[in-house]
């Protein structure tokens, strides 16, 4: 078999193929169904937009997973920049967006930063760091928050357009999205650092023996899961448009769930950050797919915990079938 | 018991008017004009207010909020019920610390407060949300209600009216669908995409709650089914005069929540003082208010709901 | 391997610190200390503080977190987590809810909870021993399926109206203590988990399979049966605690104690228990629990909104651990493990 | 050999290093030379992996001076060390398992393109010449995660390869090989000196340090001891400099009367990884399980001890069967796995040294299911003591032990079950000779008490000093049994290479 052939084999067969198909299933059937899911002006851009800030964020949080690493933080670091964002609007409400977007990025980074150096200094096991920063930054939140919100009105008409608007029947959120994701993946899988990642998160001890910058890897980690929910923050205020200390509250759940969906392994070392992405899609787009397919409200949160399960145990029969294919093949060496 | 000399501010000679409003959730538009309205009764009989609550609205971070404000032994609670039943002990024990508990906008198990103060009776408000959608889309065709929280007391109340009045004098009127955004801006948008896709017929919306209207309405502002599918319920003035404006909601209810807050605060300085015990056929005074007469099941109604639109919308600003 | 090895024989020293370093320079001493610091400052600064009442509502505001914990530490012992606590409360409250709405009394009503708390469990364990998956990826996704149950079962109703004989007992005092009754079935528990944990040999299991897992199973230890016994002790605990939820609050709803696992890790996480497993005992795991209790009640009599509670929090959990490793860092430079801690 | 003339690529002069109260090294010296191969050997504990860590750059001298052609330097990091062009080879393989190949052999350093992108084509056609050039078929694309030991251990030399290091040094390399594959990396290590690099090698087996190496280092209790090339030297001296005395016999084998079988084993049947395994063991016997690595004996050692399932056949202690995968069972019948990964499988490395002695017996020690720390300190102290650990105090964490008392420790946890059948897997794999000659004289003496042992061994004169009996394994099967009269390194290597079929 020459390598062209087998590296198209290699992509069908790889874990990110399996929850596209799954994807594509459940979009199918809820078209069947009602084909306004797709073939109507909102169906279509529903169905872009809605996961758009999950991708986001799932990205980052793929990154990090991949490292061996985890951030709880990420929806209490979204909601600080979303009102982060709001109060600029609200404070100045002629500056230009682009100049926000650069803000919550840099801000969130900022935040990611703090997790990044406790975890890489404290060698601490992330979870118990970014458990404390959700309560801390939630926390630090809500005291400036108090009761106060940002409502649509307070929000400049422009911002809302990139929030809500398409170009060329896309949603302006949802390019801005697919952007970071492509900017991500081929960073994970052309450069050095990217890589550098990948092998931190599959043996942390043999990165330290080897000489690996493992401290800078992980922190930048960080910075970048940051800096994602950072520019989430803000596509937050753009979409929604109404903010209050709650923003964004739970969401660490669904980017976690996104990205282990997606076939990122959460012991690190393995999966991609397209694959997360297409977990977003999946966990969102099931979201919506259930009212119509016939699945009451209530159950839909059920329904998309067997459906982590699901995609997790998978996942695991998958992978152990091709390492023990792998034990076989290697008598061939010798 | 032990209560008694941890509440011992209260017994004093001089009426404890410290009065603590205790809302759903903190954050919430529709509270932070109630209180306010609270604030400037008590303000005016020269009290002490506060305010506190959780950040999400759950019952169990409410009863710690009522077993904090015993153990600090305010005067009086104003609270808005997260559930009906969780908080009635924690009240209870308020009560028996000799404070005085008034309940406003969500009613707990009338045994667990001294009053409550009805916004509307819940068949005004169910008459007028089912009146004005039969209005909107000429009175037949499907239509969709997005609730607040699958256990919100009032709302489950005004539902369950609407579908009496529904089947009864608007039977070409179908309701197809009642979602629940949990009173969280991001759901209720959500939910409405949801709607719109699961149902392409759909006509109208009902959405008894102002952070659900909002949010719908913000959905329906950018999408292709404004002016389309007809938007109404119990909104803000403030939060929803832009899309007054810009069409996509004709006309939609509610009472001033200022007023309920200030009618609470008095209602609750009134039960300190001793003026009224919350009997029925109690009457007192609300400062600019007027006059109000404690009704059956120890409630008080502030008045019907009033309509917005966009001639009257720019008269309002709360 | 002297050099000479026929030396006299030689007598081993059981421990290498003396007594008093080995009991007060822990991680759990310097919470329990820290607990200490919080109840006497609090007293004195808060003049309502040292009440029978505050002792009853913090007590009975943390008997979920204290339950749940007793199991949630041994299972983070032996390197797993249970996200799953928190929608298996909810879960057993509807169970509650709806059988006694049928006619059940509250303890077989109970009982069916706490069995479906530990099938629940024991779904957990399965997944995580049978398919070597990751606990916590499993419990990321039962808890959004349990929670998911308990909501889809009772939909918009909350179930109310429980007998009043039960509901009062979850609330009852003992004497005029300000101590609810509820904490005698606790100190029983406590006891049991003590007992099994630190002075049995399933305990040294326990403590053996979260250190190595290979070691353990090479020493006979039933690694896969411990940990599905313990994951099904976690969901029985989360669902015991979610039919007391109920009887305390008068209701049974599906958003029952939302969020509680996170509330129940971080004390657990703060009382010394190490997420990676193999550490952590029981009298830290308590006053971790009492430790974040005592200061949100304190502060929030104080005032203090929930906020700057939550703020207080976070940076306590991660200064607890930083601590450790503060102390680690500094032995560290003289000596220095070759195998570095892997952060997951 | 040493050209004394000759600045050294690479010196260390009084180099100590202490981890706190535990002195590593005193003061070591080293010096190492282009175009030689040096070999440098020391009792378990004597310091030669910390050296070895501290010309890497993991670890950071306390005193001493380090040179690289004459010049000092102070590593602070490995990439440094690796920079200034020394590359080591680590006794446990770093590999990065979800990695493939290619990747392991670049990381950190890949040849770059246009925006500084990893060149994927080049990095390939760079592994796949240098696996053509170590004579080895592995599929550069394959992830790293399932190669056999020895086929990590080739990529780790590629790496070193890639890498144009002037200095290589293998700390124990050939511990996990086999006789070919040890063949195979000496062939690479001698063109690796004939291109003038400096190559540093570290072993417990003195005929392959006597093959390979030109020059010997020797290092007792942390400090540097001679120096000396190996033409002048035999390994009686070298022994004697290592040890501080006279080891004399390797292989204290004692005749004892051989008793009824305990353990007997028909048809063991696992596929894909063992077939058809039958073989008893007698009271007072040592049986010797032969074999190439990857041979699946151990794979067999575990299936009988109940850690791993088998699918048929059975396994019986005195005539009675086994339940499969029960290790609870097996250990209740009296049988005792001392497990050839020490680290992993072994012992609980962050435990202490008397749990780690207690945890297989604490069933046995407990009263009603309760167990004390009293009970378990009193118990694991009189064994530390049969067994000589050395050790500071009980509670003390076993990973920091040396090598040779950590097998110690874990010898004590299974003596103290009092078995019937001791199965000892590689029982001196990384022990030095003296202790080695130590756990030889207790498997004769627990043979002469009535035990039942079978002992698998990759080393071809341990297993022919101390067997009664040899199995051979060759892929799955066993294919000879051999008595001690006529076992000879040819019959058992002739066995352990051959199919079953072609066996007369
Ligand atoms: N990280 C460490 N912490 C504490 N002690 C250590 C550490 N590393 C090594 N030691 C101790 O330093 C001494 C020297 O160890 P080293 O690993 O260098 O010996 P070695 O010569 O390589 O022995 P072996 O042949 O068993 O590998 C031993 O007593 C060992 O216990
Ligand atoms: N985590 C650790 N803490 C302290 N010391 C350690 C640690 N890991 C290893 N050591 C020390 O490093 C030394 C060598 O470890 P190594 O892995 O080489 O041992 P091994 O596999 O037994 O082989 P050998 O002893 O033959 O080198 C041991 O003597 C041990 O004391
Ligand atoms: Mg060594
Ligand atoms: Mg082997």
């Amino acid at each position: 078999m020459n390598s062209a052939a087998s590296r198209v084999l290699g992509v069908l067969r790889s874990r990110e193929m399996g929850i596209l198909l799954a994807f594509v299933l459940v979009v199918v059937v809820s078209t069947i169904k009602n084909p306004g899911f797709v073939f109507s002006k909102d169906g279509w851009h529903d169905l872009l937009i809605t996961p758009s800030i999950l991708v986001v964020v799932a990205v980052g949080q793929a990154i990090v997973i991949i490292t061996r690493n985890v951030d709880l933080s990420v929806g209490s670091m979204l909601g600080l920049s979303a009102y982060l964002a709001g109060t600029i609007f609200v404070k100045y409400p002629s500056i230009p967006w682009q100049l926000v977007f650069l803000i919550g990025l840099a801000f969130g980074a900022l935040l990611g930063l703090i997790n990044g150096a406790l975890v890489g200094y404290g060698r601490v096991p992330a979870m118990v760091i970014t458990l404390g920063t959700l309560y801390a930054y939630r926390g630090i939140n809500v005291a400036w928050t108090g009761s106060n919100r940002i409502n649509a009105d307070q929000i400049p008409r422009g911002l809302q357009s990139i929030g809500n608007n398409s170009i060329l029947g896309i949603p302006i959120l949802t390019i801005i999205a697919m952007v970071v994701l492509l900017v991500a993946a081929w960073y994970m899988r052309n450069m050095r650092s990217g890589r550098e990642m990948y092998a931190i998160g599959s043996e942390p001890d043999a990165a330290e023996l080897y000489g690996l910058a493992k401290r800078r890897r992980v922190i930048s980690a960080f910075v970048v899961s940051g800096a994602m929910s950072g520019l989430a923050g803000v596509l937050y205020t753009a979409r929604y448009a109404t903010i209050n200390s709650q923003a964004g509250f739970g969401f660490e759940l669904d980017a976690i769930g996104a990205a282990v969906i997606g076939g990122v392994a959460i012991v690190g070392g393995s999966g991609t950050v397209v694959g997360a992405a297409i977990g977003a899609f999946l966990l969102y787009t099931i979201n919506r797919a259930l009212p119509v397919i016939g699945i009451p409200d209530f159950w839909q949160k059920a329904v998309v915990g067997a459906m982590i399960l699901g995609a997790i145990v998978l996942d695991r029969v998958l992978a152990v079938r091709q390492s023990r294919k792998l034990r076989e093949t290697k008598e061939v060496a010798a | 018991s032990s209560t008694g000399t941890t509440a011992g501010t209260s017994s004093s000679k001089a009426a404890n008017l410290a009065i603590t409003f205790l809302p759903k959730n903190l954050g919430n538009a529709y509270f932070d004009t109630s209180d306010k309205g609270g604030k400037k009764a008590i303000d005016e009989l020269g009290g002490k207010y506060a305010e506190v609550g959780p950040a999400a609205a759950a019952p169990d971070a409410q009863v710690q909020y009522i077993n904090t404000l015993t153990q600090q032994g305010v005067g009086g609670i104003v609270v808005s019920a997260n559930d009906k039943a969780a908080i009635c002990d924690a009240l209870t024990a308020a009560m028996d610390a000799k404070i005085k508990v008034v309940t406003y906008d969500s009613d707990t198990n009338p045994e667990c407060r001294n009053l409550f103060i009805n916004q509307a009776t819940a068949d005004g408000i169910a008459k007028v949300e089912v009146d004005m959608i039969a209005k909107q889309i000429g009175d037949s065709g499907e239509i969709a209600i997005l609730s607040a929280s699958a256990n919100a007391t009032n709302q489950n109340a005004w539902i369950d009216l609407m579908k009496t009045q529904l089947a009864s004098s608007h039977p070409n009127i179908k309701l197809v669908d009642t979602v629940y955004g949990n009173d969280d801006d991001q759901t209720s948008f959500d939910k409405t995409a949801g709607l719109l896709s699961a149902h392409p017929n759909l006509k109208g919306i009902i959405s008894p709650t102002t952070v659900g209207i909002t949010a719908a309405a913000r959905y329906l502002s950018t999408s292709s089914a404004k002016g389309k599918v007809f938007l109404t319920g119990l909104g803000t003035p403030n939060q929803m005069r832009q899309y007054v404006k810009d069409g996509t909601v004709t006309e939609f209810a509610l009472w001033n929540p200022a007023d309920l807050g200030y009618l609470a605060a008095y209602a609750s300085a009134a039960l300190i003082k001793g003026d009224i015990t919350g009997k029925t056929g109690d009457t007192f005074t609300a400062g600019t208010l007027g006059k109000f007469t404690v009704g059956a099941n120890n409630t008080v109604l502030l008045g019907d709901p009033y309509k917005f639109n966009k001639d009257n919308i720019d008269q309002f600003n709360f | 391997m002297s050099t000479v090895s026929t030396e006299v024989v030689k007598t081993y020293s059981d421990y290498g610190r003396p007594l008093w370093r080995r009991i007060l320079f822990t991680r759990e001493m310097a919470i329990v200390v820290l607990l200490i610091v919080v109840l006497v400052v609090a007293s004195i600064q808060l003049p309502r503080f040292a009440t029978a009442i505050t002792v009853t509502n913090l007590l009975l505001d943390v008997t979920p977190i204290l339950l749940i914990s007793l199991t949630m530490a041994p299972v983070m012992i032996t390197g797993d987590i249970d996200l799953s606590v928190g929608s298996m409360v909810g879960l057993s409250s509807v169970v509650v809810g709806l059988l006694t709405h049928s006619g059940w009394s509250i303890p077989s009503a109970g009982l069916v909870a706490i069995l479906v708390g530990a099938v629940g469990g024991m779904v957990n364990g399965l997944l995580v021993t049978r398919f070597g998956l990751p606990a916590l990826a499993v419990t990321i996704g039962t808890l959004a399926l349990y929670r998911g149950m308990a909501i889809g079962l009772l939909g918009t109703t909350a179930i109310t109206g429980f007998d009043r004989t039960w509901t009062q007992l979850a609330k009852s005092k003992i004497g005029d203590t300000g101590i609810p009754s509820v904490m005698i079935l606790f100190l029983i528990l406590l006891a049991i988990f003590v007992v099994l944990l630190h002075f049995t040999s399933f305990g040294r299991g326990v403590y053996a399979i979260g250190l190595s897992k290979d070691a353990a199973a090479f020493s006979g230890i039933h690694v896969a049966r411990t940990r599905v016994i313990l994951f099904i002790l976690s969901g029985a605990m989360s669902a015991l605690a979610g039919v007391f939820y109920t009887l305390r609050f008068t209701t049974a709803r599906g958003d029952n104690a939302t969020g509680l696992e996170l509330a129940v890790i971080a004390a657990v996480v703060l009382g010394g228990v190490s997420v990676f497993g193999g550490r952590g005992a029981l009298h830290g795991v308590v006053a971790g629990v009492l430790l974040i209790g005592a200061l949100s009640n304190a502060l929030r009599l104080a005032g203090v909104t929930s906020d700057v509670i939550n703020i207080i929090t976070g940076v306590l959990l991660v200064l607890s651990v930083i601590a450790g490793s503060l102390m680690q860092w500094i032995q560290s430079r003289r000596v220095r493990p070759v195998t570095t801690t892997a952060s997951a | 050999m040493d050209n004394p003339q000759s600045t050294p690529v690479l010196e260390l002069v009084g180099v100590s290093k202490s981890f706190g109260s535990v002195v590593a090294l005193r003061t070591a010296d080293l010096a190492l030379h282009g175009g030689s191969i040096h070999a440098l050997v020391g009792e378990n504990g004597a310091g030669k992996s910390t050296l070895v860590k501290i010309m890497a750059g993991l670890y950071h001298r306390d005193s001493g001076t380090m040179d690289i052609d004459g010049h000092v330097v102070n590593f602070k990091t490995t990439a440094e060390a690796k920079a200034a062009g020394i590359a080591v080879i680590y006794q446990e393989p770093t590999l990065f398992p979800d990695l493939s190949v290619t990747e392991n052999v670049f990381m950190g350093r890949q040849p770059l393109g246009k925006f500084r992108r990893i060149d994927r084509a080049a990095m390939r056609a760079e592994v796949v010449r240098l696996l053509a050039g170590l004579g080895v078929r592995i599929d550069p694309d394959r992830p790293a995660d399932g190669l056999s030991i020895a086929d990590q251990q080739i990529i780790e030399i590629a790496k070193a390869i890639s890498l144009d290091a002037r200095v290589l040094i293998m700390d124990e390399p050939t511990a996990a090989l086999s006789g070919v594959e040890v063949e195979r990396l000496f062939a690479v290590a001698r063109s690796l000196r004939d291109q003038g690099r400096a190559l540093l090698f570290i072993s417990h087996r003195f005929d392959e340090v006597f093959d390979l190496c030109d020059t010997i280092t020797v290092m007792r209790d942390g400090s540097y001891i001679s120096t000396s090339p190996i033409a002048t030297t035999s390994v009686a001296e070298i022994v004697r400099l290592m040890v501080g005395r006279e080891v004399t016999t390797l292989f204290p084998k004692t005749v004892v009367p051989i008793g009824e079988p305990v353990l007997e084993v028909t048809s063991l049947t696992r596929p894909g990884v063992f077939s058809d395994v039958s073989f008893s063991v007698r009271a007072g016997e040592i049986v010797a399980l032969a074999g190439l690595v990857g041979a699946g004996r151990s794979e067999v050692a575990r299936a009988i001890f109940g850690v791993d399932p088998y699918t048929s056949g059975a396994v019986t202690v005195h005539g009675k069967r086994l339940p499969a995968h029960s290790t609870t069972a097996a250990m209740s019948a009296g049988i005792a796995l001392v497990p050839e990964d020490r680290r992993r499988q072994g012992l609980v490395m962050n435990s202490t040294v008397s749990t780690n002695v207690t945890d297989a017996v604490r069933r046995n020690i407990d009263k009603l299911g309760f167990i004390s720390k009293r009970q378990e300190n009193a118990f694991a102290q009189s064994w530390a003591r049969k067994l000589e650990v050395k050790t500071a105090a009980l509670d003390s964490t076993a990973g920091t032990l040396s090598g040779g008392n950590q097998q110690k420790v874990v010898l004590a946890k299974w003596l103290a079950s009092s078995p019937k059948v001791l199965i000892i897997d590689e029982p001196t794999r990384g022990i030095d000779v003296g202790t080695k000659a130590e756990v030889h004289r207790m498997m004769c003496e627990l043979a002469g008490g009535g035990m039942a042992i079978l002992m698998i061994s990759s080393e071809l004169p341990e297993v022919l000093g101390m067997a009664d009996r040899v199995l051979v394994m060759h892929e799955g099967r066993l294919t000879a049994d051999i008595p001690r009269a006529t076992a000879t390194p040819e019959t058992v290597m002739f066995a352990a290479t051959h199919a079953p079929e072609e066996v007369a």
